[in-house]
């Protein structure tokens, strides 16, 4: 299935859009989201990726963010988050 | 006191259309009943780390940062009681030195909830918003801040 | 940073001439070099100890509250240090319920410190302020607050 | 010598001037003033004066608070502080 996943922070600085599109299996977890992006950042951006921030980043709902073992079906979207630092 | 709807204010604002009111965060948490208001400001200084800094531009996934905005003041309702106001706003853009990136105010009947609420709620934004900061520095150059990791936090909160 | 008059800014208000004004305290402690600011506002709140509240009057020596608020700001001055800006104001006369009593506002490069000398500011000038307050009640009724004693006062000081 | 003791809080509504004029020996010191000021209050308000409120209020200058050891020639005016409640 297709899931989208939206880009924050330094993640954004790759891709204007925001947003990429992965191709996972059915029955894929947050944790396999995290690698097929790993694949894909490695393809699509080289150096310019960096798995380091990926290795520290959280994936979320809009709602809240996720476990790595949550099945992410019917979630349709989800957000990558590096390190935060608001305020 | 009223519905939950009314003692909460949330907003994540493009300071490109408006900016943050300190002035109206008072007012929204004040109450006849509540004789002590706790405020703290955030704005953009003008050096970091030793770089002068220009700059700062804020990308945030909005849903997920109003939505943790409602939680952190959930965790100070149950902690200070019920007897409480809570505004959280936090800028989204380019902001310059000066302007306000992020306002907490907290409105309890007395000053000492108000001043451990504010603290409480403002280190949980920091620390747990998905807010991110880009400095921007005088020589031209710009570079995401040192963050929080999210990692885990999912574990932290189920057995908190 | 400029010298001692600019750092600090104290006030005793007669708030039949105007009131006291919490966004102009929040634009005295800002600065271009701080990223935090902690604000402190006190309000008329309409209920203490049970008993409903029509409004309080609050009688002042106002040289020496001046001169309390002065020796207030340059301790925590010399606590978190010279880069620091303080707004302290206080009521005179009658104020009505909702009415702000007190402003404290402190500004600081890191918000640590902001909220440790609000803090600290706040409760000095509540505790040694040369200020009584007194309470009016529904039933037409008014009394002097219990207040802190300030026997001894110069000996804590002396020894401190 | 003369000295004006300026009253405040519970103390001020015994006398709506705000003020009442002391005699005190030439090398009184804080402590002979709350000696005079305990004879004045029950010689003018009786019972309105509370001794035991006067026992827990400060002696000050316009500049500061002061020991009960400190000689008042040359201070012309004090003031008497019940417990404060200012905020």
């Amino acid at each position: 299935m297709k899931i989208d996943l939206r880009l924050f922070g330094a993640f954004r600085d790759l891709d204007p859009s925001g947003v990429v599109r992965l191709d996972v299996a059915d029955d894929a977890t947050v944790a396999s989201v995290r690698e097929a992006f790993a694949a894909f950042g490695l393809r699509a951006w080289g150096e310019r990726f960096q798995p380091g921030l990926l290795a520290v980043s959280a994936f979320a709902s809009e709602r809240e963010v996720l476990h790595d073992r949550t099945p992410v079906a019917g979630l349709g979207e989800l957000a990558v988050l590096p390190p935060v630092s608001g305020g | 006191m009223h519905a939950d709807i009314v003692w909460r204010e949330l907003d994540v604002r493009d300071i490109a259309r408006e900016p943050l009111d300190a002035a109206a965060a008072l007012d929204f948490v004040s109450d006849p009943a509540f004789g002590g208001i706790a405020m703290f400001v955030g704005r953009v200084r003008d050096l970091n780390h030793g770089r002068a800094v220009t700059g700062v531009s804020y990308d945030i996934f909005a849903p997920l940062a109003l939505a943790t905005f409602a939680a952190i003041c959930e965790e100070a309702r149950a902690k200070w009681g019920p007897r409480l106001r809570v505004h959280v706003s936090h800028a989204h853009g380019r902001l310059d030195i000066g302007d306000i990136a992020v306002v907490v105010a907290v409105g309890t009947p007395h000053r000492d909830e108000a001043f451990q609420a504010c603290r409480h709620v403002i280190e949980a934004v920091k620390h747990r918003a998905p807010i991110w900061k880009r400095e921007h520095y005088a020589d031209g150059d710009s570079v995401w801040s040192q963050g929080c990791s999210l990692c885990g936090r999912d574990e932290a909160e189920a057995t908190a």
